[in-house]
């Protein structure tokens, strides 16, 4: 057979053919296709049946009741729990993200132990067993209130746990990080006597008089307030906002009054002023003044007269006169203290100040006021046993009396002034201000404890981290705080098996005391900490593990005698460090966290590109401040305390004079070997800028904001 | 079959923007809800995907006068000329990878029908149409938390708001379950309105009078005496859609007291808009 | 084998020379194909568009390519179907650049969709309201046309030709080609209006939304007009360089004149409708949905109203004129210089129905957004330039192109 | 590549001059050309509808053998176990604890299929991995309620008799895109005599537009 071209022409066409009949081409055509929508790299989520559980998101002290969707067993979506008597089916964007926290990169995985300058991970009996011994050993010394704790709030079965902890080791040291809850503690002892603390009835008011609280910024219990916020039109009440930027607050509210930084107790002082001389005031509620009412009357009349009030605060006269008898002649009236979130520095004059506005014109513990109640207890732990070693050093006096003079005493000392810290649920080498000091003084501590979920500033500055279960994975009463006109306690259920080798932090402090033994460990007889909170619950707990929630108390208490002894005293008003011509003010966004948790990707993808661009954080200023800088241009922005580059954004919506930085950006949760980059290393924290600044008689830290200067970067 | 001959629904929305607080609780639950991805910097808005997303509107005034007001912006489902279905995008895709739900009002996108040739994008004066630029990736575990309601979608193609349907079909199989034709109001509403804590948006059935969006919008039935593309005017006096003029006929109503909010809605030459501010949807023939 | 190749009578240039010449395009060439296998494993991230511009750099190049390539269809209608019959003399590399243009737009379609392996849904899912769509089947079937009049060219080839079956065919199809110039000339005119209609029909979008007749808007007939007008502008601005480069006279002046004339007035009737359709969007269309000119044309840093008056006016008007009027036409360089004008006239066109329309905001509150594209999408727009100057040179060279050449170079 | 090389390598040189040559060489040539395109295209065609299934799909043997029918004939039908939530959601294949309503931890019956089901996931609680026949791709929603509840639909509609088999078929996956073969359906040219042979997106709408007049909005049956 001779096989020529064509034969070979044939032979391609009859292949050709051949194959373009045949289902090849049409097949993989199609297959080819179905292969780019069903990439092996795209994750297919397995379907299953849809559960939901309830349980209460402590994510912040809002306490809001979630409803956790789980699809297949695994929980899928976060939802607000209808009819929960904080946030009744509302939820904020951080709670909805809460999964996000549950899978974080940055999560502690295991208990971990400080090597040079890093952590390996050990089991949990070592790492109980490393801090036992080191517990003995202070103890064996007999300075056992050397050892201190830090953590996020006063309330709960944890805290409650870690107190006893230190009482019955032996020391008296314990602090909670600032708070709005701690701030209403603080102006309730001053003025209405200790164990108690305040809440506004936003949702009755028919006038909120609010000194820059940012009550849709996350202020108080965020959803509870935004749910106030939004039913105020229904209800016909006004919202004045009184801050020297135009917050969201401030522009949803029915007028902004823009006022310098850090005059706000001026001004309350000055509202106080004309309400006197005007006879404004019930003569009830002033009956019930003590410590030095007509002292106080005078020194108002004497240094708060309109036009030097005007002068202070930058408010004309005139409006300051017609705001006075606006309030006072509200039918339920409120004037809301604790500036920005109320968790940051904050002065006693100016939450005192503001709330005398409240005491004399008597809205105290009335429907749309004030309310003073006593303090969220509903823990009944059982008596502990004592030794004498913790006889004598719990009756010891503590290092200092607030966080920051703990700080600044081990910083000043040569000697540990602390042997060993605990710190849980808090974050702040991140959130105090200078937080550089504050870990200067955690490096001269020899040994901290972290008790945290994630990696973050504080953690990586513990010598052993004992991880704990994210909220999603625990059970923990959580009660409501931050300014709440109710008292629940919710209760955190799991609603997944733990994700990471972690515990129950209740578990680990447990496991802690028992391994010390003796007097300590007879104190904590419980074998787990589900065990230990039914037990400390026992007069709740039925409707608390039933119904989830507990209302512990609802509605206004007695009428209670007021003490003005503090402004009676005539404190000065806090002035912001440094002589710089500009002052830098932290501005609240409700969509980034500042207390010690960082927010979520999700979080931190709706935030503005005018506040975070790139890696750059993004100030706002009035353009006529700016002198020559452009919108979006970059400057050094310069403090007392240091400097920081920073992108421009010029907003008409901030006071002339006034630099404003947002609060929570500038998380470092890196390490060599894990990081969230989703999250961190994103901007400044503005808290590295602005140094304490302590307001004699109180204590506090009450640094509103720093001195500053910019230039062209 | 007889639930295709029910009376069609008209999903859509009204947003109070005076209650509002631009928390992004829409937003992330949007996310959460519909298996968003996330990267690494998401400060770049133009190549962001977040179906909701949340404007800052501001009235462009000097300190002390200026005022902000925010708004959420969700896929504004439009009705197209006439509301006859052609919406800008739908009209425009060359593999129908989204169509008009002539039964609900909404307009879909199909990812796997999407080939990525982003016309749709640039028919969208809204930029409610997002592109995945990139493969969605999730750091190692939390891909545990994604829904299976949604699918989630590769790179290359077109992703917008559903205005939830998977919860629109679930709603639906439980009514199929219990005999039932319809379903409730309640018992179908998108992630942003059950997460709203000021409960600023309302959703349902612009068709059903008994719903609250119906009440809000009132909806006229008839084309705008001005402009005849223009169905479902608003006869509310506060309430706006966004560049209705173009005849979109979007779904999404926004509600505000603020004059200056409701004129940023769309765009009018010198002296237009208070020749326009007091015409709303007729009553007199509705 | 190289100079067994070469048409008989030619002169071209060594082959070593040839092969430099071709080295060096083919490593730009290399350089866009590298670029676009980077688009295609790791996906369009590796460009700089966004939400914003989902149509940009290449969208726009596939324009402009498909317009500058409108000079193929329209020869071929007035050679084959008009028969003005000294456009034979040209329009073999009318054929070879209008199919350079469209094979280079389908490939920066190929690259440009963000899931090339579901490009056939356009055909098997195909939407029927969709202009894209008419693009879709009318560029694929035109080009099927182009490749059908390319290829007795190709057969004509001095050894290919000496196949007698090759042979045949090739004369049969110079004998049927009028059929295919009318169908392409049909295709044509609707792919190059539905591209023109791709801008027109965005309602959403006031910048680019003109009224029309029945389902076309006013710019799917200026699109398929402005084509007709430079595309021959663009035939003869390469034929002009082809000439320089390769030092030869390869089209005789009256055939240059007679087209350039013809496109003269084909730009004139074009920009007098296009400067009605201005007028009438400026004037009506635009202000009934709110909008003023100034709002396209100002409060940004690039699109002023100087894009406005070159497009129209100077790379519009003036090289119109300068083509109809005999005395400048017959101007070497005026002639030159209206062809130039003119290509990046039309360029700018489809750039501004392309790029401008995605920059304008919309909302009252969005803002002006402005683009740069990334190396990876300036190397695959530049890849079919490559491409290009290679087919031309291997098609010049191999080829008989020009028939006049033997007679112009003797 | 030149003419004369071509033939070079075509192993005839001889026949090199004839083949330009004359008319009648021609024919033949043509005649051979006629029987290689044949022979061709046989080849290719019987390869690409014989051949080519085989490489595209990997046969994949469940976990151990189910009797439908038996299981059928002791419960009563296909929703004792494959049922509706009370959501109105499928279940889709049960889980190993609907199982356990009727097994035991002990074997019912001596078969060997039971053994492993014993063994391998009842003692270890494991759920079994079945390979599912009609498993769609993620980016499909079917609503069984809609079909079965709302309109009656009943189940061998789509899914067959496969109530009555006494073993399960081997699944066989397409290697390309991941899914099982009875998408496609069993003919590899996509031709069905019975409405259960495919379930590609069009038997859908086929379906649809037969008994509903429109073939359906995309988000009917996409998510």
């Amino acid at each position: 057979m001779k096989v020529d071209r064509r034969s070979f022409l044939g032979l391609g066409l009859g292949a050709v053919a051949g194959i373009a009949v045949s289902p090849v081409g049409l097949k993989l055509t199609d297959d080819s296709s179905i292969w780019t929508q069903n990439w092996p790299w795209t994750p297919v989520p397995v379907d299953g049946e849809v559960t939901y559980e309830s349980s209460v998101c402590s994510l912040c002290p809002g306490s809001c009741g979630i409803s956790v969707r789980k699809i297949d067993d695994r929980p899928v979506k976060i939802e607000g729990l209808a009819d929960y008597p904080v946030n009744d089916g509302g939820v904020c964007l951080h709670g909805i993200a809460g999964l996000q926290y549950l899978y974080d990169p940055a999560r502690i995985k295991s208990p971990l132990k400080k090597n040079g300058d890093k952590f390996e991970e050990i089991s949990w009996d070592d790492a109980i067993a490393i801090v036992a011994d080191k517990l003995a050993d202070i103890r064996k010394k007999g300075s056992p209130e050397k050892l201190a704790c830090i953590a996020d709030k006063e309330q709960g079965s944890v805290s409650g746990l870690f107190k006893r902890l230190l009482k019955t080791f032996g020391s008296p040291n314990f602090y909670t990080m600032p708070s709005l809850e701690s701030y209403l503690e603080v102006t309730a002892a001053a003025m209405h006597g200790e164990g108690k603390t305040i809440a506004f009835d936003l949702e009755n008011s028919d006038f909120i008089l609010s000194f820059g609280a940012g009550i849709i910024e996350g202020w108080g219990s965020p959803v509870n307030c935004f749910k106030a916020n939004a039913s105020r039109k229904e209800r016909h009440a006004k919202l004045y906002q009184i801050e020297p930027r135009l917050s969201n607050t401030a522009a949803n509210a029915d007028k902004w009054i823009p006022i310098k930084p850090g005059t706000q107790a001026d001004l309350a002082l000055g509202l106080c002023a004309v309400i006197l001389k005007n006879n404004l005031f019930d003569s009830n509620a002033t009956a019930n003044f003590k410590g030095g009412f007509h002292k106080l009357a005078a020194i108002l009349q004497k240094n708060y007269a309109l036009s030097k009030t005007a002068e202070i605060t930058g408010v004309k006269a005139v409006d300051i006169e017609k705001l006075a008898i606006l309030f006072a002649k509200a039918k339920m009236p409120v004037a809301v203290f604790g500036h920005g979130r109320g968790d940051g520095a904050q002065s006693l004059k100016e939450l005192a100040a503001v709330h005398t506005l409240n005491c004399l014109v008597g809205n105290i513990n009335k429907k749309g006021g004030t309310f003073v109640l006593p303090k969220n207890e509903y823990l009944e732990f059982p008596d502990e046993s004592m030794d004498s070693i913790a006889d004598a050093g719990f009756a010891k006096s503590k290092t200092g009396r607030y966080v920051n003079q703990l700080i600044e005493k081990v910083n000043a000392s040569s000697q540990p002034a602390i042997e060993a810290l605990f710190v849980y649920n808090t974050n702040p080498c991140y959130s105090l201000h200078d937080p550089k000091s504050v870990k200067q003084a955690f490096g001269k501590i020899p040994f901290v404890v972290s008790f945290s979920s994630f990696l973050d500033e504080t953690a990586k500055e513990a010598d052993i981290i004992l991880p704990s279960h994210t909220f999603l994975e625990r059970l923990e009463d959580v009660p409501s705080c931050a300014g709440l006109a109710k008292s629940v306690v919710g209760l955190t259920k799991p609603v997944i098996e733990p994700v990471f080798n972690t515990k129950n932090p209740g578990d680990a402090v447990i496991l802690i005391a028992k391994a010390l033994e003796g007097s300590i460990a007879q104190s904590f007889e419980w074998e787990i900490y589900d065990e230990c909170l039914e037990n400390i619950t026992s007069g709740i707990w039925d409707s608390l593990s039933e119904d989830g929630h507990v209302v512990i108390s609802d509605g206004p208490g007695e009428s209670t005698a007021v003490n003005v002894s503090f402004l009676a005293d005539n404190p000065v008003t806090i002035q912001a460090q440094g002589d710089y011509e500009l002052t830098l003010i932290p501005i609240d966004n409700m969509r980034l966290i500042n207390a010690g948790t960082t927010a979520s990707p999700f979080a931190i993808k709706t935030v503005s590109d005018r506040v975070l661009k790139g890696s750059d954080i993004v100030i706002e200023m009035n353009p006529l401040t700016a002198k020559g800088l452009k919108d979006k241009g970059f400057a050094i922005l310069t403090t007392p305390m240091g400097n920081a580059r920073v992108m421009i954004n010029l907003n008409e919506g901030m006071m002339p004079g006034v630099i404003g930085m947002v609060e929570g950006l500038g998380h470092t949760l890196n390490t060599k070997n894990m990081s969230n980059k989703y999250v961190s290393n994103k901007g400044v924290n503005i808290n590295d800028l602005i140094g304490p600044v302590i307001e004699s008689g109180s204590g506090l830290d009450a640094a509103f904001g720093i001195k500053a200067k910019i230039s062209k970067a | 079959m007889k639930q295709e001959n029910n009376k069609a629904h008209k999903f859509g929305m009204v947003i109070d923007l005076d209650k509002c607080t631009g928390c992004g609780s829409c937003m992330v639950s949007c996310m959460s809800e519909n298996n968003v991805p996330f990267k690494e910097d998401e400060s770049n808005k133009k190549d962001s995907i977040t179906w909701m997303r949340v404007y800052k509107l501001t009235n462009g005034k000097s300190f002390p006068d200026t005022e902000i007001v925010y708004l959420p912006r969700p896929c504004q489902h439009c009705g197209g000329k006439g509301d006859h279905g052609h919406s800008p995008c739908i009209s425009v895709c060359p593999a129908t990878a989204t169509d008009y739900g002539y039964d609900t009002g909404i307009v879909s996108q199909i990812y796997t029908r999407c080939f990525g040739c982003r016309y749709c994008m640039g028919a969208c004066p809204y930029h409610a149409r997002y592109f995945n630029w990139w493969d969605p990736k999730w750091p190692e575990g939390m891909e545990k938390y994604l829904s299976p309601n949604v699918s989630p979608r590769m790179r290359g193609v077109v992703e917008k708001c559903s205005f939830c349907y998977h919860r629109y079909q679930a709603a639906r199989d439980t009514a199929y379950y219990e005999g039932r034709d319809d379903i409730e109001e309640h018992e179908y509403q998108t992630a942003c309105t059950t997460a709203c804590p000021a409960g600023a948006i309302v959703f349902g059935d612009l068709n059903n009078p008994f719903h609250k969006v119906h009440q809000i919008v009132k909806p006229d039935p008839h084309p705008d005496t001005r402009n005849k593309h223009v169905i479902g005017k608003s006869r509310n006096p506060k309430v706006f859609r966004l560049l209705e003029r173009l005849g979109t006929n979007p779904k999404i109503y926004y509600l505000s007291e603020r004059e200056w909010v409701r004129k940023q809605g769309d765009n009018y030459l010198d002296g237009e808009w208070d020749e326009i501010k007091n015409h709303h949807g007729s009553s007199s023939h509705g | 084998m190289d100079s067994a190749l070469i048409p008989k009578g030619a002169k071209r240039c060594s082959f070593p020379k040839f092969t430099i010449g071709i080295a060096i395009v083919s490593a730009v060439l290399l350089w866009g194909v590298y670029a676009m296998f980077l688009c295609w494993f790791k996906g369009l991230n590796q460009t700089n568009m966004n939400d914003y511009y989902g149509f940009a750099l290449w969208i726009w190049a596939d324009l402009a390519v498909i317009a500058v390539g409108g000079g193929a269809f329209f020869t071929g209608l007035l050679r084959y179907i008009l028969k003005v019959d000294e456009l034979k003399n040209i329009i073999n590399f009318a054929v070879i650049i209008g199919f350079i243009c469209y094979s280079s737009a389908l490939l920066i379609l190929a690259i440009d969709i963000g899931q090339p392996l579901r490009g056939w849904f356009i055909f098997w899912h195909a939407n029927v309201h969709s202009m894209l769509t008419e693009v879709a089947f009318c560029l694929s079937a035109y080009f099927a046309v182009l490749t059908i009049e390319f290829i007795p060219n190709i057969l004509e080839n001095r050894q290919v030709n000496k196949v007698p079956f090759f042979h045949h065919l090739a004369h049969n199809m110079h004998g049927v080609m009028a059929v295919f110039a009318a169908t392409g000339a049909f295709l044509s005119f609707f792919h190059q209006g539905s591209l023109g209609g791709v801008a027109g029909v965005l309602f959403g979008r006031p910048f680019a939304v003109r009224e029309g007749l029945l389902i076309w808007p006013w710019t799917f007939f200026l699109f398929t007009w402005s084509a007709a007008a430079f595309g021959p502008c663009f035939t003869l601005l390469i034929t002009k360089i082809t000439e320089v480069i390769t030092g030869k006279k390869l089209v005789k002046d009256n055939v240059v004149y007679l087209l350039a004339k013809i496109s003269g007035w084909m730009i004139i009737t074009y920009i007098t409708a296009k400067i009605i359709d201005t007028i009438y969007w400026a004037m009506v269309t635009a202000p009934s949905l709110g909008f003023t000119l100034s709002h396209f044309y100002t409060d940004n840093s690039f699109y002023g109203y100087w894009i406005l008056v070159t497009e129209i006016i100077i790379c519009g008007v003036v090289p119109g004129l300068i083509l109809i009027m005999k005395s400048t036409r017959e101007n070497p360089t005026l002639r030159i210089i209206a062809f130039v004008l003119g290509t990046i006239g039309i360029c700018l066109n489809r750039w501004v129905m392309v790029l401008q329309i995605m920059a304008v905001p919309v909302m009252s509150f969005d803002t002006w957004a402005l683009y740069i594209p990334s190396w990876q999408e300036v190397a695959t727009t530049i890849l079919p330039v490559a491409y290009g100057i290679i087919l031309i040179a291997i098609a010049y060279r191999y080829l008989p192109v020009f028939p006049q050449e033997k007679e112009l170079n003797r | 590549m030149s003419e004369t090389e071509n033939k070079t390598e075509n192993g005839s040189m001889e026949s090199a001059g004839e083949c330009t040559a004359g008319d009648t060489k021609d024919d033949k040539g043509l005649g051979l050309g006629v029987i290689f395109f044949i022979v061709a295209f046989v080849v290719c065609f019987l390869s690409g509808t014989l051949l080519f299934p085989k490489l595209l799909y990997s046969k994949k043997e469940q976990p151990f053998n189910f009797d439908h029918a038996l299981h059928v004939s002791e419960a009563g039908d296909c929703e004792s176990c494959h049922s509706l939530r009370e959501d109105g959601s499928f279940l889709g294949i049960p889980k190993l604890a609907t199982c356990l309503d009727c097994h035991a931890e002990d074997p019912m019956g001596e078969t060997e299929d039971e053994a492993v089901f014993v063994e391998e996931y009842v003692s270890k609680e494991k759920e079994i991995p079945w390979y599912v026949y009609s498993r769609q791709p993620d980016c499909v929603f079917f609503s069984h309620a809609a079909h079965t509840e709302a309109n009656g639909m009943d189940c061998v509609t789509c899914h067959g008799h496969i109530g009555e088999s006494t073993s399960l078929k081997p699944y066989e996956e397409n290697k390309i895109t991941g899914y099982s073969r009875d998408i496609w359906g069993k003919n590899i040219f996509g031709i069905k005599k019975h409405s259960w042979d495919r379930m590609k997106m069009d038997d859908c709408a086929a379906c649809h537009k037969k008994e509903t007049g429109h073939k359906g909005y995309c988000f009917q049956c996409h998510k």
